[in-house]
Parts: structure tokens; C-alpha cells; sequence
């Protein structure tokens, strides 16, 4: 019987080597798998390439790992937050690059890498300056640019539930880019509220098949950013 | 100054020129007051950016799920017939051409619709555009909501933008604490004046040629 | 309040004109809105471009609108069912067009049509005689051929439940192409087994949110085309 | 014929080459018996290109759903931990390489890997492709199980396919009665013998050189 879980966050991470480029599902602190994140902090491996929306808040999870100097460039549409503070130290000082993609580019790209789609068209950031250096290209009488796909060796996600299989759901808004992270990452890996046993999700309201997944662990009582920040949490 | 809007007013009056019916998304500021200003008898549907159609008011504190949050991550309720999907379904939504109404802050505006409402392109400035450069390509009616000068007194409404550009005449309306003001192909012409304001002062405080009312 | 519900299959399609290029959910049987097809064939209109994956079966649904000379081109992946006859006659004596588009490619310039994409590479057809005429490119050191999206004015969707919104669910693989052509038409019309009050479907279980649907109309009992065939029944 | 094997012993040695936990999708004919034939120990997952991960044997009367179809348009079940998906969804996981191994029937397949398995190309003949053409470009393991010659007598391992490719240097794996072949760079090489079958009568049935097991 196929089984992708995994006892531990530690266990689940250990083998994400340096250099690696990794996804990191969540928008702001919704959706952000913290305790996967934590794990990668405590794992220590460097020289990272990080694709998530922001750039984490506080000095908790995206922010704490940014903070550590395990970030060697990130892949974003906006790390300026309110409370994103560890960022733009660092990107200051030089320690981190930014390449800065617009939101719903930055969701294409990902989703062409897990579908196999190596570029795509697209009228955002038409006659800005983050087309330049794009090749752009006329249909139907209006300007396109082309984008290609983004993958990652791994990605960190956080579910709802999940089962065995790797069948996940997410709750609300903390969907976002998780979905489609983990169709565009090799080796997916899941932190889950509640772990379903196989058949226990309804296969209609399953939203990420487990083919797209790799490994689950489960954290029944994750920790949330906003949480953490407003308790004024650092990590480590 | 004696006439004008306040930033409610604004809203309120974007508000008026919305259908019934539209699905709309609200950016950050300002725009997010168009919410409080739903016309009697009309419904509009708010969409927002991170997933979600049927976005509801701010919750109480036992409503709040830590979840469910706007663009803006600011935490947000659902309302009855709502509706969750991931990121490149939300931004199919916007770059389709389905989304009927965006109302966006802003920088500057250029007589032609150029929009800049991203960077101020200073350098060493960390820039960060979010969805911005995929509203205003894919959402048909973008609406500015904006002060008519700067704290300065610098005009927003001018000939070419001097911050990098959002879009290239992507803005069909403008709401100003002055005046609603449209992008016409013969440039800035002022759809209508706020109460005990003047076509002289609007023209006074805009930085590019703008025409009265027809 | 917003409503999109319409009293009748026959009101839900009087509009659509001659000429219309028309979306058709389904996938064979499953999925195919019987009803509004036999309205639409009750309703005249003719010289449709219609896109579906197949040309239908039997002499009912799909195949009997293509019966009646109202089709004049077909876009599919697979025109040839053990139970098409009607196509293929039509076909012989030169009344409809054919238009042949991997399944994959099919799905995928659909969902383009409703994303605002223009056009995508997909590594499907290279080296064969249905990517002659195309574009090709390399990335990355492998062939793939350019695709263009596809739109239509009207999609026609059956669907297992909807609200006056015009969120829908599906019933299992009934599911297959109806939510892409519900992205990609002007007007989506949506035949539906049960109209739900508005706020009875689960958000979470929403698998086509209403910003995509225009009209629906409830058939609460609808016909199967593998029973109508069984019974050897024809339309009109 | 003395040797060989029947349409479902070909299947269950195609189904000992397949490792515990694929995701396998599995074309129309012959391929279909796989899923009879699972090894002792090990769990393949199935995918129809219509959209659902978990398909499970055809239904009983009873269990029948009218709209559980697999690709073939034949009704299937759901397996406990299956999913459903819309067509892009599972074509993404057919062209993103997500399924591990796809087992198909042909016409001709040709020592360097090409595959002609969706017409023959005849004048006035309807064409039809399917998923075809994205099967064998999109997942990495393509076996292909066929009788080792047309009912004619015709070879179907070939030097080059005479009818319209599918795809280009595809296949990996060739199941026939006679033998399992292999495609490697230097052309058919045999893998396996059926029982009672000797290399020298898959050579003469083999329409192009083919090297004798390692």
C-alpha cells in the first residue's frame, strides 16, 4: 500500500541539499507552512532559492529562514509588507537577490512548470520596465510578452488534510499558490492539520491529487504567523 | 479649500458607476471604502487576488478565521455563494477579462491612461508589484480613486507619467477629491465637478490640458 | 440580488445565433447537456462552429445536431466513436469541417481562451503531421510547437448542482472539459441537476465559481445519452 | 505457433516491469488487462485522461454511475483515495511528467522509438488522435504491448513506420507475443523470449535489425 507519510518535519526536510531551489506555499502568513520552514532553519542547508508570494513577516518562518543567510536569492511578487522587516535588511546589505515577478505571472509560470508548458503569453508588465530584456510579441493586434516556467526541486506546503495517498484540501484563502507549487516542485512536501486515512476525503472536494505529492507529515496544531508576531516570536 | 470630497465621498461617488451585478476588485486604500457605498438595489461580487470570490466585510473576533484574508492581508469574512480557488485560477479570472470593475489607487495617471501606481523608482528603493501589472491588463474598467495633487501640491493628473508605468492607457475613469474626471482620446475631460469646486481650480491642479464637461 | 437562473432550457438558447461558435461540456456521454442541445436544435440556428471532444453518439445529443446540417464545422480530439455514425456520414458527404486538436491540446487552448493567454508550447505533435503549419521552438534543448487559444461565444455545460450565482459542482468524470469552456465562452449556459439556494454549496467544493457562468437553468431529471441510445431513440 | 505468449500473459509481463506506487495510465485493448495482472506487493494508481486519479474495475450493475467513464468511454469505479480533476488538471499531470509509466497499443513501432499508433493514414479515412499524441510526450516510461505482426503476417517492429508518427523516439518497451524488446541506441535489441520462442524467429518477424538479449 502506497504511503507517503513521514513521522517527523525534521525527517520530512533532511534531504533538501544546498543550492536547492524550493517553493514555499502561502500568501502573507496564510497558507505559510511555518513548522516546515522552521525545520529547514534547523536543518541549516544554504544558498537557497526561495519562490513565495512575499517574504515572510516578523522574524518567524520566510522571514526567520531569509534571516539566517540560508536565502541566496528570492523569487517574489511583493516582499515589501508591512511587517516584513528581515527582508530588506539583508537585500540591503546585499546578502539576498530579488527578482521581482508580477503576481499572476508569477502563479502562470509556476503552473506551465507543472504542466509542462516550457512559455506562455501574456499582456502583463506590457510597456513597463520589467518587460525589458522580454521578448514580446503581437497577437490579434495587441502586444504579449513571453514568460517560461518556473520548478523547483522541492516544495513546502501546508494542508488542511491530507491522506496517505497525498491528497490534500486546503482551508479558505490559505490555498493560494499551494496547488500549483506543488504540481511545479519534484518532491513535494506537505504539512497537514488533520491526516485522513485513504478514502476518509471526499474525492470531489480533493483539490491537490496526490500525484503531485511526495511526502506528508502531519502537524495537527500548526502555529500561525500572525500569532507568533503579535506574541513578538523569533526563531530560532 | 471650501468644496470638494472627502475620501468617503470618493468612494462613494466611484460606487455610483458600478452595475449592478459586476464583480469587482477593490485595491488597497481608498478603494476599499467603495465596499461601505454599494448603490440600493445593487449587489456587487468582490474578488480578491489570493483566491477568493464573495469576500465579506472585516470579522468580529469570534468570526475571525486566521485563514481567510484579502490581498491586502487584512483578515476578511465570506459571504453566502462564496467561493475559494487557487492563485493562477484567480489571476484567470483578472487576465481573461472577467473581472467586470477594478478600483485602483495611484501615483500618477497620464492623459493617455498610463498608470503609475508601483514604484517610485528610486534607487535602492526595494520594488514590489503585486497583482497590480495584471489588473490593469486584464480588468476592462479600471477606476482611479485619488487625491487630485500630492501633499505637495504636485498634480497626479499629468502629461507622462514620471514614475515607472503600471500599464500603458489602461485607465478609463478618475475620481479625485475635485472632480470625476475621464481618459478620452483627446486626453483629460472632467465628467464632473465636486460640489463648490470650479472647472478653473481642477484645470489649476491638474498637470496636464484637461477639457470641461460636455 | 444577483440571478442568473432561467426558467427554461428553450429561453436559455434563443439567442444564440447563426454562426455562433458554441462550447459543448462533455466527455462522450458523460457530462453532455442533452437538453440544451435538443433546445438548440429546436431553436434553428445554424452554420455553428461547435468544440467538443467528440461528435457525439447515436442519433441524439450532439450527434443529432450535427444531424441536422446546423453544425458546420467540428474542432475535436476524437471524431470517431464505435457509436458515431452521424458525424461520419456528414463528414463523407463534405457538411461539416473537421478541425483535429489533441485531447491535450484541445483542453489547454481552451483554458488559455479563458486565462487571457494567447498562446502556449506544448511538446504534443512534434514531428507529425498535425504540427505542419505550426510554429516550432526549442527550450531548453527540446522541440515544442506554438498553440493558439480558443474562445467561443457560448458554452453549453451540464452540471451536478448550481446556485442563482452560478457556482457549480460536477458528478464525478461528468466533469472533464465543462469547467475549462465555462472560462472560455461570452455566455456560459449551464443545465443543472439541482439549483441550490444561494450559500448551500460548500465554497471549498465550488468547482467552477460563478464569475463564469451567465445562465442556469434547472433539469432536474435530465436524459443520459447511453439510455437514449439503448432505447434507440433519435431527435428530434 | 508452439511458443509465445497469449494477449493476457503479454499484459502481466508488461505489469512485472512496473514498480510499486506508479501512476500509470493504460490505452485502450490489450493495455487495459494490466491493471488484472498487478505483481504480489505492489499498488499502481490509475489515470484516465477524462479526468480522475484511482479508477477501479468496471462496475457491477448496482454500482454503476453513468458518468464514471474511463478515456474508452467504458464504465469504471472509484477506488477509496481516488480524485477528480477538469482535463487541464490531468493533462498537466500527463504533459508535466507526472505519470510514471503509460502502456499503449500500436500499429508500427519503429527501431529508434517512433510511434505510429492513430492512423493509417489512408485517403478519405477520419482521422481521430485522443490523448495519443500527449501520452507519448508527456510521460517519460511509454511500453507498448502488440501481437508481433499483423493479422497478415506483416512486421510491426520496423525500420521506419510507414504510417503517420504519434510521436518521435518515444517508446522505451516493446511486449509481444514472441518477445520483450527493448529501444536502445543501437536499435530493437530483445530483452526477453516468451517461452518456446527463439531469436531467430523474432528476428524474421522483425521488420528491422534487432540485437539477441545481452
Amino acid at each position: 500500500m502506497i504511503d507517503k507519510t513521514y513521522s517527523s518535519v525534521a525527517e520530512a526536510v533532511a534531504d533538501i541539499p544546498d543550492g536547492a531551489t524550493v517553493m514555499v506555499g502561502g500568501f502573507g502568513a496564510s497558507g505559510s507552512p511555518i513548522e516546515l520552514i522552521h525545520a529547514l532553519i534547523d536543518q541549516g542547508t544554504s544558498d537557497l532559492t526561495v519562490i513565495n508570494n512575499n517574504t515572510g513577516n516578523g522574524e518567524v518562518g520566510l522571514a526567520a529562514l531569509i534571516g539566517t543567510g540560508q536565502v541566496s536569492k528570492m523569487i517574489c511578487s511583493f516582499p515589501r509588507s508591512s511587517q516584513s522587516r528581515v527582508f530588506p535588511k539583508m537585500y540591503e546589505a546585499g546578502k539576498v537577490e530579488l527578482e521581482l515577478v508580477p503576481q499572476g505571472t508569477l502563479a502562470e509560470r509556476i503552473r506551465s512548470g507543472g504542466a509542462g508548458i516550457p512559455a506562455f503569453y501574456t499582456p502583463s508588465t506590457v510597456g513597463t520596465i520589467l518587460a525589458e530584456g522580454k521578448e514580446s510579441r503581437e497577437f490579434e493586434g495587441r502586444s504579449f510578452v513571453m514568460e517560461r516556467w518556473l520548478k523547483a526541486d522541492f516544495a513546502l506546503i501546508k494542508a488542511e488534510t491530507a491522506d496517505p495517498l497525498g491528497n490534500l484540501t486546503y482551508n479558505k484563502t490559505a490555498r493560494n499558490f499551494s496547488p500549483l507549487m506543488c504540481m511545479a516542485a519534484t518532491t513535494t512536501i506537505v504539512q497537514t492539520k488533520r491526516l485522513m486515512a485513504r478514502g476518509e476525503i471526499n474525492p470531489e472536494l480533493v483539490v491537490t491529487p496526490g500525484i503531485f505529492v511526495d511526502r506528508v507529515v502531519e502537524v495537527a496544531d500548526p502555529v500561525h504567523e500572525d500569532t507568533l508576531i503579535a506574541d513578538e516570536r523569533s526563531y530560532p | 479649500m471650501s468644496g470638494g470630497w472627502n475620501r468617503e465621498q470618493m468612494a462613494a461617488r466611484a460606487a455610483q458607476d458600478i452595475p449592478d451585478g459586476s464583480y469587482v476588485n477593490l485595491g488597497i486604500g481608498i478603494p476599499e471604502l467603495v465596499a461601505k457605498f454599494v448603490p440600493e438595489g445593487r449587489e456587487f461580487i468582490y474578488h480578491t487576488e489570493n483566491g477568493m470570490l464573495g469576500m465579506g466585510p472585516p470579522p468580529t473576533d469570534e468570526e475571525r478565521d486566521l485563514d481567510l484574508m484579502n490581498a491586502g492581508k487584512k483578515y476578511v469574512t465570506e459571504l453566502p455563494g462564496a467561493s475559494y480557488f487557487h492563485h493562477a485560477d484567480s489571476f484567470s479570472m483578472i487576465r481573461g477579462g472577467h473581472i467586470d470593475v477594478c478600483v485602483l489607487g495611484t501615483m500618477q495617471v497620464a492623459a493617455n491612461g498610463d498608470l503609475a501606481n508601483w514604484s517610485t523608482g528610486a534607487p535602492g528603493a526595494i520594488p514590489a508589484v503585486g497583482g497590480a501589472m495584471d489588473l490593469v491588463q486584464g480588468v476592462d474598467r479600471i477606476y482611479v480613486i485619488t487625491q487630485h495633487t500630492t501633499k505637495k501640491g504636485e498634480p497626479k493628473l499629468v502629461e507622462q507619467c514620471s514614475y515607472p508605468l503600471t500599464g500603458v492607457g489602461v485607465v478609463s475613469r478618475i475620481y479625485t477629491d475635485l472632480a470625476v474626471v475621464d481618459v478620452t482620446p483627446d486626453g483629460f475631460r472632467v465628467f464632473e465637478l465636486a460640489p463648490g469646486v470650479t472647472f478653473e481650480e481642477v484645470e489649476e491642479k491638474t498637470g496636464a490640458p484637461i477639457l470641461p464637461a460636455e
